[in-house]
């Protein structure tokens, strides 16, 4: 089983993790699910151009992401992982995210990439800043994500181990 | 009486309320979080009121050595890594 | 909306079906699930290298595949779709099927790609012949895999419209 | 009476058996499905009883035009493609 996760600024190249992950996998692994999230332009009529600008907490985030690897593994056969989250300042039609699950089976592939994706999305430690024109502002979540995030964990769930 | 030494992490509207992303505050030996939050609250006074009330806020957890932690009475030692992490957003 | 289906011996490369979708969609579509299908290699010792034979019905199976993705875009709000299913002979390895779903929303492009493959591995208009040293046979689904395909075809699901 | 050419495709398994992927067939006017099929199990007896039991084997289904065809009594035109399918498999 490998696992490759990896927060950065640069940007990721799908072709190259897939090659990579093809490449290592070989045809053990019957089945890709890959998901890839790119910044969306604001549908809203004459906002100025937006900037996402995504801070995380380095060694805490790729090990709470790490955790939930591992909660997948437990539920699904998997072959191999990657997760690739971008950082910094980011603009629409920019890739932030990218996750490509290996597994003999579709079902398992599809349901772990899905899962991994909505907890990047949803629970892992990042913040986001909002920029539209001179206006900044940090996106408050409406739902407690970071009490969702400590329930995961559990109780051994040390980052970092 | 002994003192540890700390290394504090802010993070996102917090770090830019405190307007640094790390220091490193002494403490009396087995002071608790919540005798880091009153430390803090005290040194912020005077330089940003934003930055004492996103430290008092409940909303700010605490993570030592990354690590969540939900006890105001949970101890530090020194060389702890003592975050303050307002709400995620997620990726 | 874009929809590219292709039947073909040839192999494909993800990494150009990508670029071209990622260069179609740009910042509209915010979430891109992809599959890909690989021959597995037969896990039972001693088996004799595998080589899978796949045969369609050149229009129809590509005209059946489109109802099915006219079908999914009338559940999902999709972007783009892309699906490439390979013919002839593979061998343990060689890829054989890829979707890729754009939507503005991760859940969709999630779903739709895996209802479309869904189809694509059981409903679909193809036969599969295995060959194993010199014993060769054709496939045959415990199912009556043809009367689901017909039940989603419906009155008004003439191939090749 | 007059008479209508169809052209019947086989598939996968049948192909084989067949030994041909594609025959013109002509028809009396009015033919059905059924009487094509009683017609191929006529041609091919003598030549492959493997193909004859697949003919007439209720398993494999009829498309006439690429659309499926339920119904034995469904007339044939004159350009008709009609196909033989195996149980398919998927993909």
């Amino acid at each position: 089983m490998n696992v490759s996760i990896r927060v950065q600024r640069e940007d990721f190249s799908l072709s190259d993790e897939w090659s990579a992950l093809r490449a290592r996998t070989g045809a053990g692994a019957g089945a890709i699910a890959a998901f890839a999230g790119v910044v969306r332009e604001d549908a809203r009529e004459g906002t100025p151009t937006q900037i996402l600008y995504l801070e995380h907490y380095p060694g805490m985030t790729e090990s709470s992401i790490a955790d939930i690897v591992r909660e997948a593994e437990g539920r699904w056969p998997l072959d191999d992982v990657v997760i690739v989250h971008r950082v910094g300042e980011l603009a629409p039609g920019d890739q932030i995210v990218l996750v490509l699950v290996a597994s003999a089976h579709r079902a398992a592939a599809f349901a772990a990439c899905e899962f991994l994706m909505d907890y990047l999305k949803t629970r892992a430690v990042f913040w986001k800043k909002e920029t539209r024109g001179a206006a900044s502002e940090w996106i408050r979540s409406t739902e407690d994500d970071f009490d969702r995030a400590a329930s995961w964990k559990g109780e051994d769930g040390a980052a970092g181990d | 009486m002994g003192a540890v030494t700390v290394r504090v992490l802010f993070f996102a509207s917090l770090r830019e309320a405190v307007r640094e992303d790390a220091l490193d505050l002494r403490l009396p030996s087995g002071a608790t979080v919540a005798d880091l939050r009153a430390l803090l609250a005290e040194r912020l006074s005077g330089f940003s009121e934003e930055a004492v009330r996103a430290i008092a806020d409940g909303d700010v957890r605490i993570a030592i050595n990354q690590r969540l932690e939900q006890s105001p009475d949970a101890r530090l030692a020194a060389g702890d890594e003592v975050a303050f992490l307002p709400p995620i957003t997620g990726g």
